[in-house]
């Protein structure tokens, strides 16, 4: 009788590897840590971090298991998936989190190791993999909006420099960053093809960033000025004209990130709704919920997140399946940002006005901390191709629909 | 837009152009910088007060004008649309309270002071973080009343409440037995929890006079919230034809051309029930309670829509704090909790039709 | 204190005009046809009338209250608002209801009172008053869909004569209908000047007319061909090349009747809809619908039919004022037709099985009937200007929205 | 689409292939001019039977290929999408309740009859209109079993009935103590309602075998949802980018790419629901109502949305009986309420998750 692969089969021959990792974790993840990882820190800035922070970071940064796919001769893990796998249950399993992160590790690394020079490989993955340096992206342009190709940003060919001079915004964690990677224009005659991928010194002369207040009441983003800053030739990656491959190449890094699991399933933490809702509500003399239209819209949203967790299941088998990438990938992005929000609005009306505290007294830390995440998840059907964006992409090259003539 | 009389009519536009011009989004941007005490703008409340706006729901004889709930929803309408901080629809409903139960002796103590904008007064009803007027808890006992009141719309100035009790809806004035604390929220408007420790109180009716005055009270955020709806619907609109992406005016998009008609017919619905609320109100109509519920339903769901598209379609800047939407989302979800979200209302109104 | 205007406000010096009605109706309306008017007969077609049926219709024709509106000098009632409204209550009072109706009376009559030669005004308004000619619309063609300015059906001047050559689709009441009003291309080198509305006899010889079976069931549509079919000039309304603009005014007749009340309020007739429920469904211990996500859909539905019945009479109202032309009558179209197809979705729902049913033992008349208004309702969201169409004029005329360059 | 073994993809990929061949829609529009008595067409059943699909949950040693319910739901998937009318999910479901429950007796006497095709067998539970397995009054007394069952699938031509009582499943065989009364409903597929007046009956289990026949019959009517929908949205697109209007293809207009794209994504959700419910079946997960009830609640939500689109989007034509749409619509509402609608599933979920 046939039976469907199983995602989650024991891995028998990695019980050695299993037991260095936890004897590992053992011996260097401080007890104090456990379970401190918080969701909304990227969004706060980086903080002062205590003794047992930076041990810990060291620790992983050492090691290398902090990006634990990167290549060893680089500074990462050099491991592979059933290994990983077995780490992240380690992880789990100790209440340890991973203490190396941002866009170093999500979107430009990888973006570098496939398309960097080896000098630009030793020079920048071995620091992101010991959480060392900050990176920031630096893509939209003021007025571009989701047209990403409309880059401004001038790099003047200069002999063995580029002289840049252009604004970009929404660059993240631009006011805590090192470094940037940026699209720049290097020929005005071509839309695409003039753009190219480059990295520049968020501390060089000439480049000035001003935080830009959020609603959720977070700066985790700048305007970034760039004023005649000079950046050697040895900072573009790849080919002059290139950059739009590179750029949309690291975006898919981006958005595998963001509906795989990371930022999306972070998001997702937390105690089912209807567990909240009992909480806030009671319930009546059969144990529901005592709203029933609440309760109603409460099953709805379980539903429709327990049918995103099926579809993440079924494109991971069907990716390591040789049927090719499943169609079902192009509707992370969407049903990921859609029960985000939708659990966001849901918990906030289950605590009432309890719900929509800012500060000082009368209201819990999770109360408050619920009021930013629902302000802030309002930007996940925005930022990283916004849900219209996605839609014109699923109706273009998946259902096969033209542009208007 | 309802059919007015002249006097409505002047009244409407008196009120629009005041916002307008000496009162837009700006002015509440400025009020939650400088935090006052009392959560909104003295100053701005004064010549709310000097266009006798805190009076209309009140009889000439009291110094008020009497023109009823439809024009108070005009006015709060328009303060609405620009987000005016202000105390008025608490202010009003307390007032109706006072005028509909309260003796010959309260009502000349009170009324006046409060159409002239002398007196702020509101309503405490709620004792928890949900709308539920069938849990209150708090009690008078020798006509001294004492409870806790959560999240009291401009409870940081209020000097008179009106106060619901396990038997029915009491006056309480002054500040004898009473301690506020502020609740800082996300609209940055004035909340606050009020403790009533044997305040001295006097008695305006019973739980039926309870019901009449919140249902008041609800038609009246209700038309807070259809000006707000209105204003979010129009930025966005002229947002759609300003801003300009892969070469075409966003309003171009068909896409978003439908979900704007869509947003529209929603707009158009709600300003009928709402209007039908407030008419109900005036006409002392028996199945007010109805409309009410209908109302505050309709009005939820369509402002919370509308909010929400406020800020995606207004993309990236919309969620940045120096834009206005952000305030839009924010207010939007403390009026829909208010006296009753739309699931409360849809419950009631199922209840009330016998099903 | 202001008041709100009162609809419904009493009309006294009426009251002898009121008098007249009720005597009138005494007089001659049968008691056996109490309250058998059918929303769907229209679709079914003219059945053979009984005796009363036919006493009733003679009446109505006679006095001209069948179009009380329409000038008493070509057969219609001579009346004025406030006594027609007068007339409608009484109608009601007594259970009466009106024999005179079809196309006829909704959109040719009113716009041949306005764009009609007084020759075709005697020729044809008196027989639509007395219900005597039935009218058909030959508008719509094979492949134009909305595009209703598409039109190919070609009228060839031939001196005195008009030789007419093409196909009109959705022709409803075809098989039924005397006569035809249609737009007929006159100048094959303009698009919408070169259109004209014009009169044919559906007798004529080259008609052919093929009914087209609808998914519920009925067949109340044609395919109408036209083949060197020979009509006189002076059956040309208005001018050579007006046909688009009598045509569209038309529309906005049978706009004002499938939105004002018409067509969509009597899909609406029945029982509230948590009546239904109950019957079906029975009652919990506190007297609730016991299918609580049933029940909350059915609030939904009622408060949106209130919000609907509250927005007409709120235009109805302002159109009596001079605020002129509201723009709520933007929606009516849209509204009306989610209204009715919300409720027989629910309706269908709320039955089960039972709200299924095509033919045969096993279900109730009422329940045979709720499946074939069903099915037909899903034409009032496409015919007479789709939902689509409604909304792309709402963002256009309304909200001032430009097409894209 | 989950990921398949050799013998499950050659499976599919048969029945596929037979079914766009041998048995498009206008298959299923001949069998509707033609109304046999057996409400499908006895030969295209044959020629099922011939390719062993009735046997694909019964075991090899009933002559079975013991492929399981993932099987099934691909074999049901590619007959829904072409809406072909056969016995194949209810003859299905009554042979799991005889595998689960039947004595080593009966099943030897009935799972080769029934995994050749000779034999029709069905579920027969409800008693009213709308799914509710607790209103049961069928009753068996000395093995003699009587009741009423309303809208029995296949009713007209099954031999063999699982039948629903007060006292668990029992098995009736044959026509003594059977009345049949045909239901042509609006799907034009075999509906009828069966009497049973003392027929002799044979207990297959209590009221656990109940629900867990119910589980898996409702996944097998999801996997033929599934198909319908995939078909529907299909053809949809299709005459999207083949219609012309305006000097436009339809399919280029931004607001029905939108449209389109937002139903492409509930698809794909509803496919990993519904293999999600057909492979926790084959797991024997404890969980597996659950998982049956989100595949039956988001089937139905979305075969309702694709089935109303597919015609509004068609306009007119989907309106007329010559095009497929209509069909479509009605077999789905009649399968979202078979085995209970989305209602009762959303309710069934919440109760299974305690709140």
């Amino acid at each position: 009788m046939a039976t469907a692969p199983e995602l989650d089969a024991p891995a028998a021959p990695l019980d050695a590897f299993r037991g260095e990792v936890r004897a590992w974790l053992a011996a260097n993840f401080p007890a104090s840590l456990k379970g401190k990882d918080n969701a909304l820190s990227a969004l706060e800035g980086p903080t002062e971090l205590s003794p047992d922070q930076s041990a810990w970071q060291a620790a992983m940064g050492e090691k290398g298991w902090g990006v634990p796919s990167w290549p060893a001769a680089y500074g990462g893990g050099g491991l592979d998936k059933a290994q990983i796998r077995v780490l992240n249950e380690e992880m789990a399993r100790a209440g340890a989190w991973n203490p190396i992160g941002g866009m170093g590790v999500m979107m430009f690394g990888p973006t570098l190791l496939e398309y960097g020079s080896e000098a630009q490989k030793h020079e920048h993955i071995p620091a992101i993999a010991k959480g060392q340096v900050r990176w920031c992206q630096g893509y939209s342009e003021p007025n571009a909006g989701s047209d990403l190709a409309n880059v401004q940003t001038f790099a003047q060919d200069a002999g063995d420099h580029y002289i840049v001079n252009g604004q970009k915004t929404w660059t993240s964690g631009g006011q805590w960053a090192d470094k940037c990677f940026a699209l720049v224009r290097t020929d005005k005659s071509q839309k695409h093809g003039g753009i190219s991928f480059l990295l520049l010194d968020m501390t060089a002369p000439g480049v000035e960033v001003r935080p830009i207040a959020m609603i959720s009441g977070q700066s985790p983003f700048c305007e970034t000025f760039f004023t005649d800053v000079k950046v050697p030739k040895g900072n573009l990656v790849g080919r002059e004209g290139q950059g739009w491959e590179i750029g949309t190449r690291l975006l898919q890094h981006e958005r595998n990130s963001l509906s795989g699991g990371g930022g999306a399933s972070r998001l997702f933490a937390g105690k089912p709704m209807g567990k909240l809702a009992k909480e806030y509500r009671g319930e009546d003399e059969q144990g529901r919920v005592p709203d029933t239209d609440l309760r109603m819209r409460i099953v709805r949203h379980e539903m429709d997140s327990r049918a995103f967790a099926l579809t993440l299941r079924r494109a991971a088998l069907e990716a390591k399946s040789n049927q090719g990438p499943s169609a079902a990938t192009s509707i992370m992005k969407n049903v990921g940002a859609r029960i985000t929000q939708d659990r966001a609005e849901l918990s906030i009306e289950i605590m009432g006005m309890a719900g929509l505290g800012w500060e000082g007294e009368g209201f819990s830390e999770d109360e408050l901390t619920q009021t930013r995440t629902w302000l802030w998840g309002k930007a996940v059907s925005i930022y990283g191709g916004s849900t219209e964006i996605q839609n014109n992409v699923i109706s273009k090259r998946i259902l096969g629909m033209l542009d208007h003539q | 837009m309802a059919v007015l009389n002249d006097e409505q009519t002047m009244l409407r536009d008196m009120v629009r152009e005041w916002s307008d011009e000496q009162s837009p989004v700006s002015a509440f941007r400025k009020m939650r910088a400088a935090a006052p005490a009392e959560g909104y703008d003295p100053a701005a409340w004064a010549t709310l007060g000097e266009m006798g706006l805190p009076g209309i729901v009140i009889p000439e004889e009291h110094g008020g004008t009497a023109f009823g709930y439809l024009s108070l929803g005009l006015v709060l309408e328009q303060l609405g649309r620009n987000l005016a901080a202000s105390p008025l629809a608490s202010t009003s409903a307390a007032a109706t309270a006072i005028l509909l139960g309260g003796s010959e002796a309260l009502r000349a103590q009170w009324l006046p002071q409060i159409a002239s904008g002398a007196v702020v007064a509101t309503l405490a009803v709620d004792e928890g973080p949900v709308h539920d007027p069938a849990k209150i808890a708090t009690s008078v006992v020798d006509g001294k009343l004492s409870g806790t009141k959560a999240f009291v719309a401009e409870g940081d100035s209020a000097s008179v409440f009106v106060v619901a009790t396990t038997d029915g809806l009491y006056l309480v004035a002054g500040d004898a037995g009473v301690t506020r604390a502020p609740r800082h929220m996300a609209d940055s408007r004035s909340h606050a929890q009020v403790t009533f420790d044997a305040a001295p109180a006097e008695k305006l009716g019973d739980a039926t006079l309870t019901a009449q005055v919140i249902d008041r009270a609800t038609a009246a955020v209700c038309a807070e919230m259809l000006g707000m709806a209105e204003q979010a619907f129009a930025t966005t609109n002229d947002y759609l034809k300003t801003r300009v992406q892969f070469g075409q005016q966003l309003s171009t998009f068909q896409a978003l051309q439908h979900r704007m008609a869509k947003m529209f017919t929603e707009l158009e619905l709600m300003r009928s029930v709402v209007e039908g609320a407030l008419e109900a109100i005036d006409a002392g109509r028996s199945d007010l309670d109805q409309a009410v519920s209908l109302a505050k339903a309709v009005a939820s769901d369509t402002l919370h829509l509308v909010s929400r598209e406020m800020i995606q379609l207004h993309g990236g800047i919309g969620m940045t704090d120096d834009y206005d939407a952000g305030f839009y989302l924010k207010r939007a979800r403390v009026l829909e909790t208010m006296w009753g979200n739309a699931a409360f209302h849809r419950e009631r109104f199922a209840r009330l039709n016998g099903y």
